[in-house]
């Protein structure tokens, strides 16, 4: 029960409506006129009373409940857009039919099943009662993004493990010969893809929609930009672990990396542009944990520093030098690992800062009674 | 016991709390509330629930603090006595006044949030038009807490849960008034079809106004407390200063009627970063 | 209750709660009935719904003052200056019920001429007795009667209304029905109050005079018949917040008085309702355990003087020629029939002698005097907690360290069990538990749904609970403890010759056991017939007192509960049909009965009601009886007509117009004769600790009968003490239960109100520079505690006689045991009496107040005194 | 069959806002079925409420208002509707406790052996303070050795029981309760 201890530091918002001390006066109709002299030793004449703790809101505590969900839930955030985002890149890269990107599809495949092996767990555990994690599949409710979200992850965890065996199969990591490599090999993995990609594309964004679909003033007020912000986030994640991949992995060609990198940028201005926007309409009081505290500091320096800026910078650079150098290569690899990883820890405190801002909205009085004043 | 009919029947128009033939629910008139916490006590003691005992707030006479999965009626104190000039009134305002307490409780929303919310249908629509929390379904995933406008429903530290009243749904099913309604002395609480608690309620406010009480109105119906598509509330209030100073939301909104534009609007987002990835990797 | 007893004839309730529905004004005074009686306020709002005015006098705002109409904040302690100026208004302005005040109460009788006035005697009535602090009240008595001299006055009187009239109304007394000739009572009551003014009220309460003016205003108006030719009641309920001063009973009885000149009492929606704080407080009055009465308001034999030293001395001292008591042989006869039964024979005056005899106070905090002298070496405590509920506390717990064996009887280890190893003077090493001899026994008790047995609520109705369940493990009934107790003592008492030995073998102590074996509880029902009253030779239950007789044919426990059993195995108290109008079928309501009390005053002089809307009891010509919706409280059959004969006795000497059957000349006393040891008329005094001087009689600040204990662990502070400049005054909550041992101990409750606390106004708060929630420290002679502030502006300072003056509000309930903790604020509390109801003054002393926590310095450095034990 | 099942299975759990109830829910009823129901009083404040306790095999379930009672008409007040958590304690004190003395802590002890020793402790003290007559040689009878406190939340009948047994019987005058504090 944080806020009892926080209401009894008498943190409340809203200081007390102090007026002057005792003023003379005679009966006046509809209350009569006290004359007293208070020597005024302490401030204005009057001590700090119940009424002033109440003046500007119900002594500080929350009209809404925030959820339970902490680190779980965040790095579930973060997975799931990064399975959900590389499953859609290497499904797209196979659709361009472009034989160079054909790293870009075997590394997205087996980091977007590497991203979702985990997921599960994470929600499972999370539960006040997990051994009931089934019970999320008794029914499926249009209007609950975790109930379809919890499906979709359901159907992406069969079709994404479905095209990483067959990459899997493709590739001879499961042996030539062997009966189900020889099944896999002869599943039309492009069909595969095109058919994971829009359940790939929903578990990467309907974590935005999950937390707009509340009460929390923070999440619901641009309710619309919060599913594109976190797709647009987890693409950005995605193609900077695929970058990362192939920067790391010998034989990858020059001019894939800089595509890829080219397109990181693209979803790194997009996911700035919507979160800016978003900061923008949701207004001074709801906004105000994103601009104060200790989140608001990681908001500015941490996502939108270190997560944004920079590697769109460090890829700004990269590129011009890349078209300098016209095909030289080299130091351009140590770049995009360098911009890729910021991207990546960039995506992540992002998904914390977004979690712990909302909490801290839903336990500030101003920000519900701001949202809910109605015309 | 009548079949349980899924969804929620139509909303009542402004002014009057939703129409729902058989609906029961409370009407809490503040104006008559002595703030003496037998509804609290009553509550907790037909359903068993244990001692919070959070200590003493400092709070005026409020060290229950908040509704909570414990905690299913929650009695709020808030003292407006002196005015700006320290001045205390002598004279006042008829029935409950510059100290002001309300007896909080779970809304039962005509659409609620945390119903829409649930992803494992453990929250339900009783045949009492009341919202109830499975306790043999849910799974403590605690998406119904932010999902509630108004704050209601808490998982509870011991098993996991989450937990709200219940309208005393067992008692319901035998025919008994709720144990808070049967124990407020003052009948601040009054428990019966909606339909005539709204009449009760609406005759209430107009014969406050007529004796001066100019901030008494409904909190639930339409326009203020039942707003942006709930649809109004089956608990609904008589109150005499504005929601904010008794910790309601003015004109709340349910929450999932966002949930299929924002479907669409991540698909259209979607589709753009989709084509941009396509193009920009297909380009020479 | 002395302060109705005197004015009224009976010391209770004399209306019910749901009468309360009915009132066109409720005034709650003294009470803070919305928190402590939260269903009977619900008949309060009843009648507000029906457009009646509500007003709340009281220091504090509290949730009774949120739900009236009118809150009138006064200095704690000035309430007779309040009151005072009420009857003072009513009588200047020609608003009492003239018709009523002349032929229902002593207005016109002429009081003897040496009587002298505190208006005369500067603060004093004539009387006095300095040494003794006492009145002789020989010069009160009605004009030209032959004056009896009085038994021995002495203080172990018994401070309840001693029916009897000190000078025997030997003729009609002389009277003026005009109310002009100067001695007669109404000129002396004019001459008694014409100081109390609105101007004083301002001065002296705090009040300002527009807002006493609104007040007088809205009672003058709803009383009796107004203008508009429609007739209106009003009533007053009042609590502990009027009993507990030094001048609580002549508080209560002037509000007697004010309802008397009103017309208002006997009335529906009229009449005084006391609220009385536990289950059965009224009923542990009426069959007492207390020191001073016998059951049925019987005053116990005293051995002072002369003393009462035989049956006939004691029935010549107490038994008044007229009014109902003069059958007090056949109640006294019958009682001794019953306690001892066969032992009790005409021959030796029923075993009179082997009743013990008191010559002294002792009362409440007289016992813990006597506990601490060693004079009282074993102590049982049953549901009482003295160690939090008493008054200085710090001596209580003293007192109870020098006894030589405690029993304790309660459902949880209250603090008075628990004192030897857990109170605060304990914790800090100032004691320490191998220090305190006292054998310590706690034994569990029942609850009432565990036990059967009745309980008398706080308007005199008796009511039976059921036994539901078996109690758990050891726990028993008192019943249960007591039977097995006097069996074992009457064994190791067999054959005992001496005098303690002969009155144990007296005593009639044989009950059927409900289950039949020797170890089972009594059958309670078998008591309650007891109680009732039956013929000794068949055993048959009396059908009322009317049917007891002096000649030891009959034995009652309590002749003011008979009727509750009219035929055997007829328990009215289990009756459970509740109408719509006086619910006569449910519960039984002693006297015989009757709801409202003095209810022949509902009806005119010639028996008609006063009017259609307050119809209550009226005549019945052609019936030639008493009828209405409630029990008569008249002989049925007198006419209203009826005029006695000289020389008549008992009820028989009242006149068909005397509602108050109880008093000697069946009126209601105005002037109070006898029955009041500080004065026939309601006097302001002081209370005992006050910052401000006795406006009215500078010479007087204090009352001057009041039984004050003058020792170093008990010292007092100055009348304006500068060391402590704050009125203090303690108070309950909804949530707690008087000491706290039935609602701190239990989870649902101790959450609701988890810790001890001290209200405060903020502008207190900016001169101690404290905030909300802030520590501070109360201190005065008797001891120290600590608790958090909370400054609310509920509370305000007031001007009083032009300075401004602080109030400091603290709940008692809290102690050092339970789930719910907190300092206790008896610690404070001082040890003085009302010299008729011998209760402490809890309600207004003075106190100082610094801001921070109580460091103790003594051996456990950090071991807070009162602080919270984690 | 099997598509019916299906079809009505689906009706009820899949939708914008499915709402399938469970069987557990369907057949909740209230405890109070096949309680036995007994009349009693609260024990708290003088109003004087009527309770209904409802009993299941020996032990409380419920305690409620009697709607019956023409003063409290089925309401309670908060200390009123906690009778049950009063009576069901977990603080309450079920078995005798002793404390010798000087000791320190307290000791278990039998229910009989404590009223065998509290008799004993009464007829010593009794016996060492019992005045048959006072200084001028009154008879009065009495012992100021030993008193009483309580009796106001007690019932009447064990008041009478007091009185009688303490003051008639054993001549012990300083019996109180609270109605004087």
């Amino acid at each position: 029960m944080a806020w009892a201890r926080r209401a009894l530091a008498g943190a409340a918002s809203g200081g007390p409506a102090g007026g002057p001390a005792g003023s003379v006066g005679e009966g006046l109709s509809g209350g009569y006129q006290r004359r007293w002299e208070t020597r005024g030793e302490g401030r204005r004449g009057r001590g700090r009373s119940v009424a002033d703790q109440s003046r500007t809101s119900y002594y500080g505590i929350a009209p809404i409940h925030k959820p339970p969900w902490k680190w779980l839930v965040i790095t579930y955030f973060y997975l799931g857009g990064i399975a959900g985002g590389s499953y859609a890149l290497a499904s797209i890269a196979e659709l361009t039919r472009v034989p160079a990107y054909g790293s870009i599809t075997r590394a997205g495949r087996y980091i977007s099943l590497a991203a979702l092996a985990p997921t599960p767990l994470l929600l499972i555990l999370d539960l006040g009662r997990p051994q009931r994690f089934h019970h999320m599949l008794r029914v499926f409710k249009l209007r609950s993004p975790m109930s379809v979200g919890t499906w979709t992850l359901t159907i992406f965890g069969g079709l994404c493990s479905l095209s990483a065996l067959i990459q899997a199969a493709q590739d001879g990591v499961l042996g030539r010969r062997s009966g189900p490599a020889r099944l896999l090999v002869t599943l039309p993995s492009r069909w595969v893809g095109l058919l994971g990609i829009v359940p790939a594309f929903f578990l990467a964004g309907y974590t935005g929609v999950l937390l707009a679909a509340t009460a929390v003033p923070l999440w619901t007020k641009s309710y619309l930009l919060m599913g594109p912000l976190f797709l647009a986030s987890a693409l950005s994640n995605a193609t900077a672990a695929i970058a990362l991949a192939l920067a790391l992995a010998r034989g990858t060609s020059h001019r894939t990396l800089a595509r890829l990198e080219r397109l990181d940028s693209v979803f790194l201005l997009a996911e700035a542009g919507l979160l800016l926007a978003a900061r923008a309409h949701l207004g001074g009081v709801i906004a105000r944990p994103l601009r104060e505290g200790r989140v608001g500091g990681m908001h500015r320096f941490g996502v939108l520093g270190l997560g944004l800026g920079l590697p769109l910078a460090l890829q700004l650079v990269s590129q011009r030098y890349n078209r300098s150098q016209m095909g030289g290569g080299g130091t351009s690899r140590l770049a995009t690992a360098l911009a890729s990883l910021l991207v990546l820890g960039g995506g992540f405190l992002f998904r914390y800062v977004i979690v712990m801002a909302g909490r801290q909205s839903a336990d500030d009085p101003q920000a519900t009674f701001e949202l809910t004043k109605g015309s | 016991m009548t079949a349980t009919r899924g969804g929620a029947s139509p909303a009542g128009p402004k002014g009057q709390p939703a129409q729902r033939p058989g609906a029961l629910g409370f009407l809490t008139d503040t104006t008559l509330c002595i703030g003496c916490k037998a509804c609290e006590v009553a509550c907790k003691q037909w359903n068993g629930l244990p001692m919070d005992n959070i200590g003493w707030t400092g709070n005026s006479y409020d060290n229950t603090g908040d509704l909570g999965a414990t905690t299913w009626r929650h009695v709020t104190f808030v003292e407006r006595i002196a005015d700006q000039a320290g001045r205390r009134p002598a004279t006042l305002q008829p029935f409950q006044s510059n100290w002001l307490m309300m007896s909080d409780i779970c809304k039962h929303c005509a659409h609620a949030g945390c119903m829409e919310a649930c992803p494992t249908g453990a929250i339900v629509r009783t045949e009492f038009e009341s919202v109830v929390i499975q306790q043999d379904v849910c799974n403590g995933c605690g998406y119904c807490l932010p999902a509630c406008p108004f704050g209601v429903p808490e998982i509870s530290d011991t098993d996991g849960k989450a937990h709200k009243c219940t309208l005393c749904y067992d008692r319901l099913t035998d025919g008994l008034e709720p144990a808070c309604a049967k124990a407020c002395p003052t009948d601040s609480i009054q428990f019966g079809r909606i339909d005539d608690l709204g009449e009760r309620a609406t005759e209430r406010v107009a014969s406050l106004r007529e004796r001066g009480v100019e901030g008494a109105h409904v909190y639930g119906d339409q326009d203020v407390g039942g707003s942006g598509g709930i649809g109004g509330l089956n608990a609904f209030f008589v109150l005499t200063a504005p929601p904010e100073v008794y910790n309601l939301p003015r004109r709340p909104e349910l929450p999932q009627r966002k949930s299929v534009r924002g479907y669409l609007a991540t698909a259209g987002a979607a589709v753009i970063f989709g084509a941009a990835a396509f193009f920009s990797l297909r380009e020479r | 209750m002395p302060g109705l007893g005197a004015r009224l004839g009976r010391g209770a309730a004399t209306t019910t709660q749901q009468s309360l529905a009915e009132s066109d004004c409720i005034v709650i005074m003294g009470a803070n009935m919305a928190e402590n009686h939260p269903v009977g306020f619900r008949f309060v709002m009843k009648a507000r719904e029906r457009g009646a005015r509500v007003i709340h006098v009281d220091p504090r705002f509290s949730r009774t003052s949120a739900l009236c109409d009118v809150h009138v904040p006064l200095r704690a302690g000035s309430d007779l200056v309040f009151l005072g100026a009420l009857v003072n208004h009513v009588i200047q302005h020609q608003k009492y019920f003239r018709e009523y005040v002349v032929h229902y109460t002593n207005a016109s009788v002429i009081i003897n001429p040496e009587f002298k006035d505190t208006e005369d005697l500067e603060g004093l009535f004539s009387g006095y007795n300095a040494a003794e602090r006492r009145y002789d009240p020989d010069t009160w008595q009605y004009a030209g009667q032959q004056t009896k001299p009085a038994p021995e006055e002495d203080p172990a009187q018994s401070a309840e209304p001693r029916p009897q009239v000190v000078g025997q109304i030997s003729d009609p007394p002389q009277t003026d029905p005009s109310l002009e000739d100067p001695h007669c009572v109404f000129q002396l009551v004019k001459r008694h109050f014409a100081r109390y003014t609105p101007e004083l009220v301002e001065r002296a309460c705090g009040v300002p005079r527009t807002l006493f003016l609104e007040v007088a205003e809205a009672i003058t108006r709803n009383s009796g018949i107004g203008p508009d030719g429609v007739d209106r009641t009003t009533a007053f309920c009042y609590a502990v917040a009027w009993t507990q001063h030094t001048i609580g009973t002549q508080i209560i009885s002037c509000c007697a008085l004010l309802q008397l000149l009103l017309g208002n009492i006997g009335r529906p929606g009229g009449g005084i309702l006391a609220l009385r704080g536990h289950s059965t407080i009224q009923g542990s009055t009426d069959i007492p355990t207390l020191y001073n009465l016998l059951p049925g308001y019987l005053p116990m034999p005293s051995s002072a003087g002369e003393g009462d030293r035989s049956l006939e001395d004691y029935l010549r001292h107490y038994r008044p020629e007229t009014g109902a008591w003069h059958a007090m042989p056949n109640y006294v006869v019958s009682l001794l029939k019953a306690w001892y039964g066969t032992a009790a024979t005409p021959a030796n005056e029923f075993a009179y002698h082997l009743v013990p005899k008191i010559e002294d106070d002792y009362s409440f905090q007289p016992m813990l005097l006597m506990m601490r002298q060693g004079i009282m070496k074993g102590l049982f405590c049953m549901g009482q907690n003295p160690a939090v509920g008493g008054q200085n506390t710090v001596l209580a717990r003293r007192a109870l360290a020098t006894l030589d064996w405690l029993v304790v009887r309660d459902v949880h280890e209250v603090e008075t069990a628990a004192f030897w190893y857990d109170a605060p003077e304990v914790r800090d090493g100032e004691v320490r538990p191998q220090d305190i001899k006292t054998e310590v026994f706690l034994l569990p008790a029942a609850i009432a749904a565990e036990k059967e047995g009745s309980y008398t609520n706080t308007q005199r109705l008796v009511q039976w609970h059921d036994k539901a369940v078996e109690p758990p493990g050891d726990a028993r009934s008192e019943a249960w403890f007591l039977y097995q107790l006097g069996k074992r003592l009457k064994e190791l008492y067999a054959g005992d010759d001496s005098p303690q030995g002969r009155q144990i073998a007296a005593l009639a102590w044989d009950y059927p056991t409900l289950d039949g074996s020797s170890s089972g509880d009594p059958d309670l029902q078998e008591v309650l017939k007891e109680i009732n009253g039956y013929t000794v030779a068949d055993g048959q239950p009396v059908r009322d007192f009317t049917a007891l007789r002096d000649d030891g044919t009959t034995a009652g426990g309590c002749w003011i509960y008979s009727g509750i059993m009219p035929q055997a195995g007829r328990n009215l108290a289990r009756s459970r049909k509740g109408d719509g109008r006086a619910s006569l079928e449910w519960g039984f309501s002693w006297p015989a009965n009757r709801r409202l009390l003095y209810n022949r005053a509902s009806a005119d002089p010639q028996g008609n009601p006063w009017s259609e809307r307050k119809k209550w009891v009226w005549w019945d010509a052609q019936e030639g009886r008493w009828t209405g919706y409630d029990v008569p409280d008249f002989p049925l059959t007198k006419p209203p007509g009826y005029r006695p004969a000289p020389g008549a006795k008992g009820l028989d000497a009242h006149a068909g117009d005397s509602p108050f059957v109880n008093m000697a000349d069946g009126k209601g006393w105005l002037f109070a004769a006898s029955g009041l040891r500080d004065g026939p008329l309601p006097t302001h005094y002081e209370p005992f600790e006050t910052p401000v001087h006795n406006l009215l009689y500078p010479q007087q600040p204090r009352n001057p009968a009041a039984r004050h204990f003058p020792r170093p662990d008990n010292r007092y502070h100055e009348v304006g003490d500068a060391r402590f400049p704050y009125v203090i005054t303690t108070y309950r909550l909804t949530e707690h239960h008087t000491a706290g041992g039935m609602s701190r101990w239990v989870p649902w409750l101790a959450e609701l109100q988890p810790e001890g606390f001290v209200e405060i106004s903020p502008e207190l708060a900016a001169i101690a520079g404290v905030d909300n929630g802030g520590w501070v420290t109360l201190s005065t002679l008797r001891g120290e505690v600590e608790a958090r502030a909370m400054v609310t502006e509920r509370l305000q300072p007031l001007t009083i006689d032009g300075q401004a003056l602080h109030q400091i509000g603290m709940p008692w309930h809290f102690g050092f045991g339970g789930l719910a903790r907190g300092a206790i604020a008896n610690d404070l509390s001082l040890l003085v009496e009302d010299p008729n109801s011998l209760i402490h003054e809890a309600k207004s002393f003075t106190c100082n107040l610094r801001p921070g926590r109580l460091v103790q310095t003594r051996a456990q450095a950090g071991a807070q005194t009162g602080a919270l034990r984690r | 069959m099997g598509l019916g099942k299906l079809g009505k299975l689906l009706g009820t759990h899949v939708g914008m806002v499915p709402n399938p109830v469970s069987q557990r829910t369907r057949e909740a009823r209230s405890r109070l079925r096949g309680a036995s129901a007994t009349v009693s009083v609260c024990p708290y404040c003088a109003v004087g409420c009527s309770q209904v306790v409802y009993t299941k095999d020996e032990r409380v379930i419920d305690v409620e208002g009697n709607y019956e009672s023409p003063i409290n008409g089925g309401t309670l007040c908060p200390k009123g509707a906690a009778t049950a958590g009063l009576m069901g304690s977990p603080l309450r004190v079920t078995t005798v406790k002793y404390r010798a003395p000087h000791s320190d802590h307290w000791e278990d002890r039998t229910l009989d052996w404590a009223m065998g020793r509290i008799a004993q402790l009464v007829k010593e003290t009794r016996d060492v303070t019992y005045e048959a007559r006072n200084q001028q040689s009154v008879p009065v009878n009495r012992t100021l050795g030993i008193g009483h406190l309580g009796g106001a939340t007690l019932d009447n009948e064990e008041n009478y029981l007091i009185k009688k047994l303490f003051s008639a019987g054993l001549g012990i005058v300083a019996v109180e309760n609270q109605a004087r504090i």
